[in-house]
């Protein structure tokens, strides 16, 4: 049981390592919110549990599963205002970009 | 840890610095609220014992060996209500800032002279 | 120029200072008398797992007495600062559906954590002052998915000086039925480690909670709802 | 091992102090301001003082961070409407 948490432990840890690549490596800063949001999310939930199955126990089952839970309610969310925001002060997406939807929600947005 | 005593000494130099030698008005809260982060560090530094738990009891640490086995509780609790006034200080001194701009209109230290000598 | 240099002395000089500190201070190798006293007798004596916070609440109660204050008095401080509003009307931009969805499912969720945070005070790590600040940040979340959504003025101030004035009869109660002010011993201590134990440690530190609580929830409201 | 952690957390410590004193963007030093207080409710931790390091996690990252953004906020509404 050690063991397989170990092993899911390593692979959260490479997910999470694989974000923070993307955060060095996007062009703009909605790539990159993406690349630190959604790897890091799966990259603490596997890490997490897999922390929860090496420590085997029942409270530290119970733990590990509702921070879990945390994780995946805050996470998009907070992300999610985050871009809104960035998008609302201004700053440019890439030049790739080939839709941009909110922009042109932008306008009847405003009470 | 002696380490992390220099770590806060040394945090509270450059809170000191900040505050005397930067002009605008929220550096220098900033330069404050470094140096509070400083004293605190360099408080409970001051109470650990190298190789001791927390004093919290539970299965693993009694009562009864609790003597030579906890850190030391009082900075702990000295330092839990110290952080709590400094943000009620820092908050207070925001709203002194924010009313000297309301007066003046202006965010730089060198521009209020009224008791320069 | 010149005065950057005077900064600079002073600032060498603080260092100076410091130096003989550092190098004088040997590291702790048992706890001092008084820690030893309450390390010794502290679990016996008020019946809380979580040491420090038998210090916080009974120990040093008077300290924590005197902090309060200090936070009411620096919240009516910027009360009467602030009072006067300059009430421009302004373009204000809605929040998103996600985030209003997302504030009405996390927002019992986070209060409940703030809760169970300062009612566990005497047995894990964490009490009154911390759940107080995770309520506070919950209604800060309320407040940025709700823009016209303000907690009431005189809700809060009425559980603020309700909670205060109960903290300090909880106090008199302890002169009268125990040994001094602020003692927690005029309750049954109960079984150790369990929630319903340590007397009047669990009540107070909720009502040091609340109160701390409702005072960060009003400076906040204060310096946010300035421009409304 | 824990020694290494000090050390790193202290050297990220006091770049952050630097840069919450010399950025030229005031909202970038608060944010690097917020992370000292983080880093330091790390240094809690090693220290066995968990309470203080939940105290130091919320109030000194997260409120102070608030509350320095809601002045900041309305300082610069006042500039913009005085130039108007």
């Amino acid at each position: 049981m050690a063991m397989a948490g170990a092993i899911i432990s390593l692979i959260g840890a490479v997910f999470l390592f694989l974000g923070a690549l993307g955060v060095l490596r996007m062009p703009d800063i909605y790539n990159r919110m993406q690349a630190g949001t959604k790897a890091t999310t799966l990259g603490s939930i596997l890490f997490l549990l897999g922390l929860g199955l090496g420590h085997f126990h029942k409270v530290c089952i119970c733990k590990t599963i509702i921070l879990v839970l945390f994780i995946i309610f805050t996470n998009p969310i907070s992300s999610h205002a985050l871009a809104r925001a960035a998008h609302y002060i201004g700053i440019r997406l890439t030049k790739k970009t080939v839709l941009d939807k909110l922009h042109e929600e932008d306008r009847e947005e405003l009470v | 840890m002696t380490i992390i005593t220099i770590l806060g000494f040394l945090l509270i130099i450059i809170g000191l610095w900040g505050m005397l030698t930067r002009k605008h008005l929220f550096r220098i809260i900033l330069g404050f609220s470094i140096i509070d982060t400083g004293i605190h560090l360099v408080i409970v530094s001051l109470g650990y014992i190298k190789g001791r738990t927390a004093p919290i009891f539970d299965a693993d640490l009694s009562p009864i060996d609790a003597i030579n086995r906890i850190v030391d509780p009082i900075p702990s609790a000295l330092v839990l209500t110290a952080i709590v006034i400094g943000l009620a200080v820092t908050a207070l001194m925001l709203v002194y800032v924010i009313q000297m701009h309301r007066h003046k209109g202006s965010l730089e230290i060198s521009d209020y002279e009224e008791l320069k000598w | 120029m010149i005065k950057r240099f005077f900064s600079l002395i002073f600032v060498v000089l603080l260092a100076l200072v410091f130096l003989p500190l550092v190098t004088e201070i040997k590291p702790l190798s048992e706890l001092g008398m008084t820690s030893a006293k309450y390390a010794e007798d502290g679990a016996a004596e008020l019946g809380a797992a979580n040491l420090v916070t038998s210090v916080v609440v009974t120990y040093r109660g008077l300290d924590t007495l005197g902090e309060v204050t200090v936070l009411f008095i620096t919240t009516a401080g910027i009360g009467f600062m602030l009072r006067r509003k300059t009430i421009l009307p302004e373009k204000k931009r809605r929040a998103s559906e996600i985030l209003k969805s997302g504030t009405s499912f996390l927002l019992p969720l986070i209060i409940l954590f703030g809760v169970y945070i300062f009612v566990h005070g005497h047995l894990t790590p964490g009490g009154g002052f911390q759940g107080g600040v995770v309520i506070a940040s919950a209604i800060v979340l309320l407040m940025l998915s709700d823009i016209n959504m303000h907690p009431d003025h005189n809700i809060l101030n009425w559980l603020e000086s309700l909670s205060g004035a109960f903290y300090v009869i909880m106090g008199i109660l302890g002169l009268i039925l125990a040994g001094g002010f602020l003692d927690n011993r005029f309750l049954p201590l109960g079984e150790f480690g369990k929630i319903f134990s340590a007397g009047a440690i669990p009540v107070i530190y909720s009502l040091i909670g609340l109160k701390v609580g409702a005072e960060l929830v009003g400076i906040l409201n204060k310096l946010g709802r300035e421009d409304k | 091992m824990i020694l290494t952690i000090i050390i790193v957390l202290g050297i990220l410590m006091l770049a952050a102090a630097f840069m919450a004193l010399y950025l030229k963007d005031l909202l970038s030093a608060i944010i690097a301001s917020g992370a000292i207080s983080l880093m330091a409710s790390v240094i809690y931790i090693i220290l066995a003082a968990p309470d203080v390091a939940m105290t130091e996690a919320a109030i000194g990252s997260g409120l102070t961070t608030i509350v320095f953004l809601y002045a900041l906020h309305l300082v610069r509404k006042k500039q913009e409407d005085k130039h108007d």
